[in-house]
């Protein structure tokens, strides 16, 4: 059947699957990124709930979404815009139209656009009949009619027909853009394994969708994106807050030390507990303390009594935590502390992702307060970054923070997994200081102190967050010493940029524009220069994974540049950052609207930066 | 698991060198020399310790204790502990407090501790006051008292500890006395001995900001008309002559004369099991027609997190197979590009 | 204080313009109904009610009552509350919290408001899980159970709120039920009359996360064999027939049947105002062999927090003098240089 | 009697009296700096306890010291050296010696200097015999000796006899400074008025000294400071926290408003709370909270129940206020939060003074959070400080940070009471919005929105930690709200600055080196400036009050001199402030001693650049 059909190779394309909270669109995106992957395409996806657990059903408070950009090319974002629209209702048509691409498809359940449910979306007419799609390709099918007839001799309850809906709407989507079904029937018979009821009815749906695109004459055109030029090798997805996890128990695993994980809920951090409590045949031991506070300084006795320490949480749990970190810093005790930002002040917008924690992080304590500040750029660069964070940790004896955000956190792409020599080395020495043993002795270089745990005969030794005698580490209130101490613990983080790699720059090593972002910024950023450079701007682009200390180098890449743009979904801090270190003044690029940078956006600026110019 | 024979530790074993800096004639004093002493007879060896405070005077413990310590940050002792507890099981974790530091602001900490059971002993030195910042209310000092947070005495009804305890479920409390130290000695013997969190509470003075807080029970005329010296199993007597004793009326409990209207038989006896029991005579504090118990007001088996923990993660390690960096990063739906 | 007759509220003068978001089937809808129309009946004038929360779906309460209110941060809602009913007695204060709101990172500031007995009256919906982030273990979580932060069952043990709020020495402690509105509606108004700290605590079904934890006291066959309703006075019977009660065994709570080897006379009789018999019921939660108690539990009267304080300013007043501007700078040891 | 002795005219004099803790010191500090200030001088004056509650008694851990500065002039610190170093024992001594100048005088109690206090104070041999102090002016008086010769015939105990010990040295620095006995011989009747016995042990030990002075030949010369040209008024004396108590204070009833404070007691701010507990006459409800968040969450509460509220702390417990304060921003409740910066990280030294919290005041919340934050100058500043603090936080609707430090918590000067209408005026406007009322409405000029407290019927509303709608206030999770919103906070805050009167200049209005400070280094600096003003250096002296927003003129300023020097008790955190607003790149001079500066460091300091420039 499928010889009929006009095929049409293109780049990349953005699928976005929309419809009700109950509708199982996270399941379908998820599918359907799943056989991209597998079919070698880059994939980037994100989810995108509403923020009610179960807002009432057909309401535009209600709508789920799930976006997939897959392509034959690297990619580095989940897409700014859709270029099909899987709309499974009315209201799902109504938030999401806007961010459909000129010229889109939409595909839309009819069996939903009842007027109960225009009603509830706020529609005054039907939007398939009305003409006001004009703009669009429109497919527009009754999937609950089509699930019903290719079930018919199942014997299925109206709901049970209703509910593989999605699964019409997989294999249509399937089909026109040439996935292979095989994976989702074989994963279909595992997850319904006691149910083969089940089996049977969304195996049919996802056959009918797949014929249905196949044989009606409506879809005159199938596409196909071809395999992406992937490195060989295994691969899996993660997403953000997976890749985190599975980074510190790597590292602890690399370094060989037990992982201790002290958290408590809270959006959209939660899963790193989620994935730690599930890490048990690791031994990872974790507790869901009682608050953020307990959360951290449990972290910090874990990490007395020698396990690698981590603890996470977004902007209200690290200001709750503030305290507690300055006890870690001058007990120089090694954790790592996940901050998962998300839009604020105060409780903000929870579930909305942002970049505005970046003060907290390197300036959100009492006295003078040094610790490493680092961040992540991609959903599976959270790996390298965690797994980083605790090198960093353990290396120089210091808590290490981490800023990823709620956008990385829920973002998926492909990873290849990489092998064990592949990680970075864990070039940890213990420091032993001099014969007898002094729980303030120094190792030269790295200006770590010995981690000695309890249980250990004959170095009892008493820690705390008084001011410390240097070597002896007793309570010192001498003035001398605490000027020292006080220096030492600044130039230890400071020290650490001995090891920061030269500053990689994508594009022209001098000169033009330079976009200069930090986080989950990169890959909007990214795509936008490409796209920028192909069309012959001069414009390049630095990352920064190093917020405190910066790169050593960074100030002198800066000032090889005409000018800087520094895009953040915050009001510039990080640009405060680099006035107070370079005294120069980069542009801002400044949004906060609980939503990160688009690429076009990005790309637009630079645009209108380059035309400025010209 | 305990060899007592090989470890011939002595009280200046637990030594530091640090000058103890508490003020002459403080409580704190007694209670270090209790605690050393009987650490040393415990037959545990002296690295597996781990002494840990919050702020506050009794809070510097650590400093003078030659064992493994924190010192943290105000309040926060006990999820501190927590974690060196989680961290490594085979220690044996002491929290030293005030009822400032254990109390007030780690109140929340405290009470969470109790619920799950989480294996570390809790000792909180209550002077009802706030020695360190010079003298403000504790939320154990008395209705009405006069400090420097409250010139006009204070308005602020005052916790029960050892109620407050037992109302978060706690499986071990008892209640001792900085000048007692032979009973303060029996009472960390069981604290250790027991398997789980354990709450002690221990009277202390404050001869600068609270001097004679417990001038009833320390002071030799009163002392035995004022304290309750719990046994197991023993019926509740008590009283200079030992004349008097503790009756339950119905449910209402009476402190009467046994001899007159009361025979011995009619006194209540204790039993550390009995839930109903610890409940009742935690109430007596603060009541001035009741003696003050001292001794295991509470001491009940039950499952510790620690070892919920390490049974969860054994379970599991059986089930799924020990991970290693290989089964880790390719857990989950992997495929291959080739 | 109160004029019943002039105000001539209802339901509706409480129900604010915001759709209200909670999942359908959400018990949380239950108890708005119930407290929206409590409200009105109270005697109250609309504007003297605060109502203040946390966070967490419980804690959106307030958005939903058209009163003065403040939708928190989590776990303050208590403090906050007490701020503004310091600032202004004469309010009607309202907290509205979760079991992890309240007790879990909010439990601090529970236990001292039940001390200080702090006049605000906290209501607490007890899920037995975090519904808004999506089902992670609370404090009042079983033991065992599976939640998105316990793939491999609950080691913690959890609170029994009622005995908590007991154990930190609350005055007032009631416990009610989502479903029963009626009763609900009377525990609001117990508490709205009772002078000083309340507490109540309401099984609340959160159909996402944990639905059915309360079955056996919401299904018809089991609910009265699993719930005892009390009355104040009146002896401790339940079950379908009222043919079991409560009979206190020396100092053993047991459930009896009537009729065989217990009459009637052998029942405990509940009083609100005993403080031995408010810890023994509280002690039945999550006790397979008792029924889980509804009503009121304790309520004892003791001058509240306010009370004090006012009466405290008052009589410094009295004393020293209203104070001004003038005094205020001119206070203390003052010399003149001309 | 008096007649005979040599009186010498002095501009003023540094006096520390140094003892046990159990000594009496600060009680004969207090009564000399009071006699003092009556007499009319210019006073300063700093108390220096042990950080122990009571060390062991002749330890050096357990001295305590008192030091007062008393001149014909201006002066604004309690003086960086002692001329004079009263010492009752020999750690006293031990512990002090170091800071009296050359050529000092020392007033020794001889009783004191027994073998046992010697080795407690670790000297080998007697310092008052051995020639060691052979610099110095020593007198050595056996003053329990003196005592007892006075007092034979009250049947006094040894003990009571060398309590009165304190007393007789005050009479012989009576005598030495030409001080009148009078007000005190009242004060003792006053202070002891139910112990007969005592005021007259205590009377004769005064009379005794004085006697001692006049009638031995050891002292050839007396002093007098003359008097300082004070302006004219009725004065009082007031440490740093009273005073920030009575601005508070002050405010409240100026505007009409109850005052609430919620508190928790740390070092050196609990003094603020027990002098807000003893305000009851002024209605002021002050709860000691369990915690600190639960001070400042009350204090949020009270806010919105309408009372002026405040709350205060010092460096650990600013960090847990950290996320409540998002919640007052969000909310826009006014508020005072006081920190009274001491010595970190962490607990740091606790009982020591500190500018280290800058960092945390500024950037010290999640999310976009911006708040004014201001600092005091001076112990008696602080009374003005937070009276306009407490001006701001009402006009603007926000919560309002305060600044000060240890130092200026507990030094102590006169000062001049204002009268009423020397106040500051509480121009503040009450906002209504448009005819209906709506919480997030807004006024024009000061973007405040109207403070409504439940109570008020027909105006019922809720507010909370969500973002909200502007002018209606309800949730929302609007993107371009947010944007909006954000900025609107920030604009705010900007606002404030419109309002900051021009930059006030010490010395030349432009060229030379320019001392920019703030907060506590004011009289430091301005002591050291005046000092090298006076030999012809070019050096002028801004100090700001205002960090956030900074005053606008202050750019201007600082680009007129030719060098900008910014003295900090920290590394640099003002520094950077400037770094970052005006990318220029002052100075620095910084000092992480759990010191103040003093002002011949700066002076020095300053005499060194100028040096280097000539
Ligand atoms: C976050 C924080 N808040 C406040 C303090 C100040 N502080 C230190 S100790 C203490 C109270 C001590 O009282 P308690 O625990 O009863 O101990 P005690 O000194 O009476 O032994 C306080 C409030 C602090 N160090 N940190
Ligand atoms: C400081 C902080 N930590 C964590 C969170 C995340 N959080 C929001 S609600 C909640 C728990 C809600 O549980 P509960 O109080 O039982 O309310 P429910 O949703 O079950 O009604 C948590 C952990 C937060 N908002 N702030
Ligand atoms: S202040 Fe009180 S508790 Fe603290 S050391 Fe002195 S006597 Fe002991
Ligand atoms: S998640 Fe649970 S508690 Fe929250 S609204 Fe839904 S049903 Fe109710
Ligand atoms: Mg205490
Ligand atoms: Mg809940």
């Amino acid at each position: 059947m499928d010889t009929t059909k006009q095929i049409r190779d293109m780049d990349d394309v953005v699928v976005r699957f929309a419809g009700d909270s109950g509708d199982g669109m996270q399941l379908i995106g998820d599918r359907f990124s799943s056989s991209s992957a597998h079919s070698g395409h880059d994939i980037a996806t994100l989810p995108d709930y509403p923020s009610e657990i179960r807002a009432p059903a057909g309401t535009l408070a209600g709508v789920s979404a799930f976006q997939v950009n897959f392509s034959s090319r690297d990619i580095y974002t989940p897409g700014d815009a859709p270029d099909v629209l899987v709309a499974m209702n009315p209201a799902a048509l109504k938030v999401h139209l806007n961010d459909l691409v000129r010229g889109g498809v939409i595909v839309a359940n009819t069996a939903a656009f009842t007027g109960k449910n225009l009603k509830l979306a706020k529609y005054d007419s039907n939007p398939l009949e009305d003409g006001s799609l004009s703009g669009y390709h429109i497919y527009a099918v009754n999937m609950v009619e089509m699930v019903a007839n290719a079930t018919h001799n199942l014997n299925l309850k109206p709901k049970a027909i209703e509910r593989c809906k999605n699964f019409f709407a997989l294999g249509l989507l399937f089909w026109m853009y040439s996935h292979s079904k095989a994976d989702t029937l074989k994963w279909l018979k595992k997850k319904f394994a006691t149910k083969p009821e089940l089996i049977e009815a969304n195996i049919r749906a996802v056959n009918a969708g797949y014929n249905y695109g196949s044989t009606m004459r409506i879809f005159t055109t199938s596409y196909r994106v071809a395999s992406a030029k992937l490195r060989q090798g295994k691969y899996r997805q993660v997403n953000g807050n997976l890749a985190t996890v599975l980074g510190i128990v790597a590292a602890g695993l690399r370094m060989g030390r037990e992982i201790f994980y002290g958290g408590y809920p809270i959006t959209p951090a939660s899963e790193i507990m989620h994935e730690f409590a599930a890490m048990k045949r690791y031994g990872v031991k974790m507790l869901q303390a009682e608050d953020e506070i307990a959360a951290v300084t449990a972290a910090i006795g874990a990490s007395y009594a020698g396990n690698l320490a981590c603890t996470a949480t977004s902007g209200p749990g690290l200001a709750l935590k503030s305290e507690a970190l300055g006890l870690a810093i001058i007990t120089e005790l090694p954790m790592v502390v996940v901050d998962v930002q998300r839009g604020g002040p105060s409780t903000g917008l929870p579930t909305k992702p942002e970049q505005s924690d970046l003060n907290i992080a390197m300036y959100g304590r009492h006295g003078e307060a040094p610790m490493p500040v680092l961040c992540a750029f991609s959903p599976r660069d959270c790996f390298y970054a965690a797994y980083e964070a605790s090198r960093i940790a353990v290396k120089y004896m210091t808590p290490v923070l981490l800023l990823t955000d709620g956008y990385l956190a829920q973002g998926a792409e492909p990873w290849r997994i990489p092998s064990e020599d592949e990680l970075p080395e864990m070039d940890i020495e213990p420091v032993f200081g001099s014969e007898d043993f002094f729980p303030y002795a120094r190792d030269e270089k790295t200006l770590a102190r010995p981690w000695v745990s309890p249980g250990t005969p004959g170095k009892e030794h008493r820690i705390g967050g008084l001011e410390k005698e240097h070597i002896y580490g007793g309570v010192s209130h001498d003035p001398e010493n605490h000027q020292f101490m006080t220096e030492l613990r600044q130039n230890k983080v400071d020290g650490i940029a001995l090891e920061i790699p030269p500053t990689e720059i994508f594009g022209d090593e001098s000169d033009g524009l330079l976009i200069l972002g930090w986080g989950g910024s990169y890959g909007a950023i990214r795509e936008a220069v490409i796209r920028a450079r192909e069309e012959g701007v001069k414009v390049s682009h630095v990352q920064v994974r190093y917020l405190d200390p910066l790169p050593p180098d960074l100030g002198d890449v800066l000032k090889r540049f005409n000018q800087v743009l520094i895009p953040e979904t915050n009001m510039g801090q990080f640009r405060r950052v680099i006035q107070a270190n370079y005294l120069m003044k980069p542009l801002g690029f400044n949004k906060v609207k609980g939503k990160p940078f688009r690429a076009e956006e990005i790309y637009e600026k630079i645009k209108e930066i380059a035309g400025e110019k010209s | 698991m305990i060899d007592i024979q090989s470890l011939d530790l002595t009280k200046k074993d637990f030594v530091t060198e640090n000058e103890v800096r508490w003020c002459p004639g403080c409580g704190d004093y007694g209670i270090l020399s209790s605690i050393q002493k009987t650490f040393a007879s415990l037959g545990e060896k002296k690295e597996n310790f781990a002494v840990i405070s919050g702020i506050g005077c009794s809070s510097r413990f650590p400093y003078y204790m030659d064992t493994y310590g924190i010192h943290g940050i105000h309040g926060r002792a006990i999820p501190i502990a927590t974690g060196v507890k989680l961290a490594n099981p085979a220690l044996s974790v002491w929290v030293i407090t005030g009822d400032g530091d254990g109390i007030s602001i780690g109140g929340n900490h405290f009470i969470h501790a109790m619920r799950r059971n989480v294996d570390v002993n809790v000792v909180l030195f209550n002077n009802r006051i706030y020695g360190l910042t010079k003298g403000q209310l504790s939320p154990t000092s008395e209705l009405g008292k006069i400090t420097k947070s409250s010139p006009f005495g204070s308005i602020d009804a005052p916790f029960n500890p050892a109620t407050l305890a037992l109302g978060a479920g706690a499986p071990f409390v008892a209640r001792s006395l900085d000048r007692n130290m032979k009973h303060m000695s029996e009472m960390i013997r069981r604290a250790y001995q027991h398997f789980g969190a354990t709450f002690i509470e221990v009277y202390q003075n404050c001869v600068i900001f609270n001097d004679g807080a417990f001038n009833n029970i320390t002071d030799k005329e009163t002392k035995d008309d004022f304290s309750l010296m719990l046994e197991h199993k023993k019926p509740m007597i008590f009283g200079k002559e030992s004349s008097k004793g503790i009756h339950l009326d119905g449910n209402i409990p009476r402190a009467v004369e046994i001899g007159k209207d009361y025979s011995i038989d009619d006194i209540l006896v204790h039993d550390e099991t009995d839930s109903v029991i610890s409940l009742i005579l935690g109430e007596f504090t603060y009541r001035p027609d009741m003696p003050t118990p001292f001794g295991v007001i509470r001491a009940v088996d039950t499952k510790p997190y620690c070892k919920y923990m390490l049974d969860q993660i054994a379970e599991v390690k059986q089930k799924q197979g020990e991970g290693t960096l290989e089964t880790l990063l390719s857990s989950g739906d992997t495929w291959e590009i080739k």
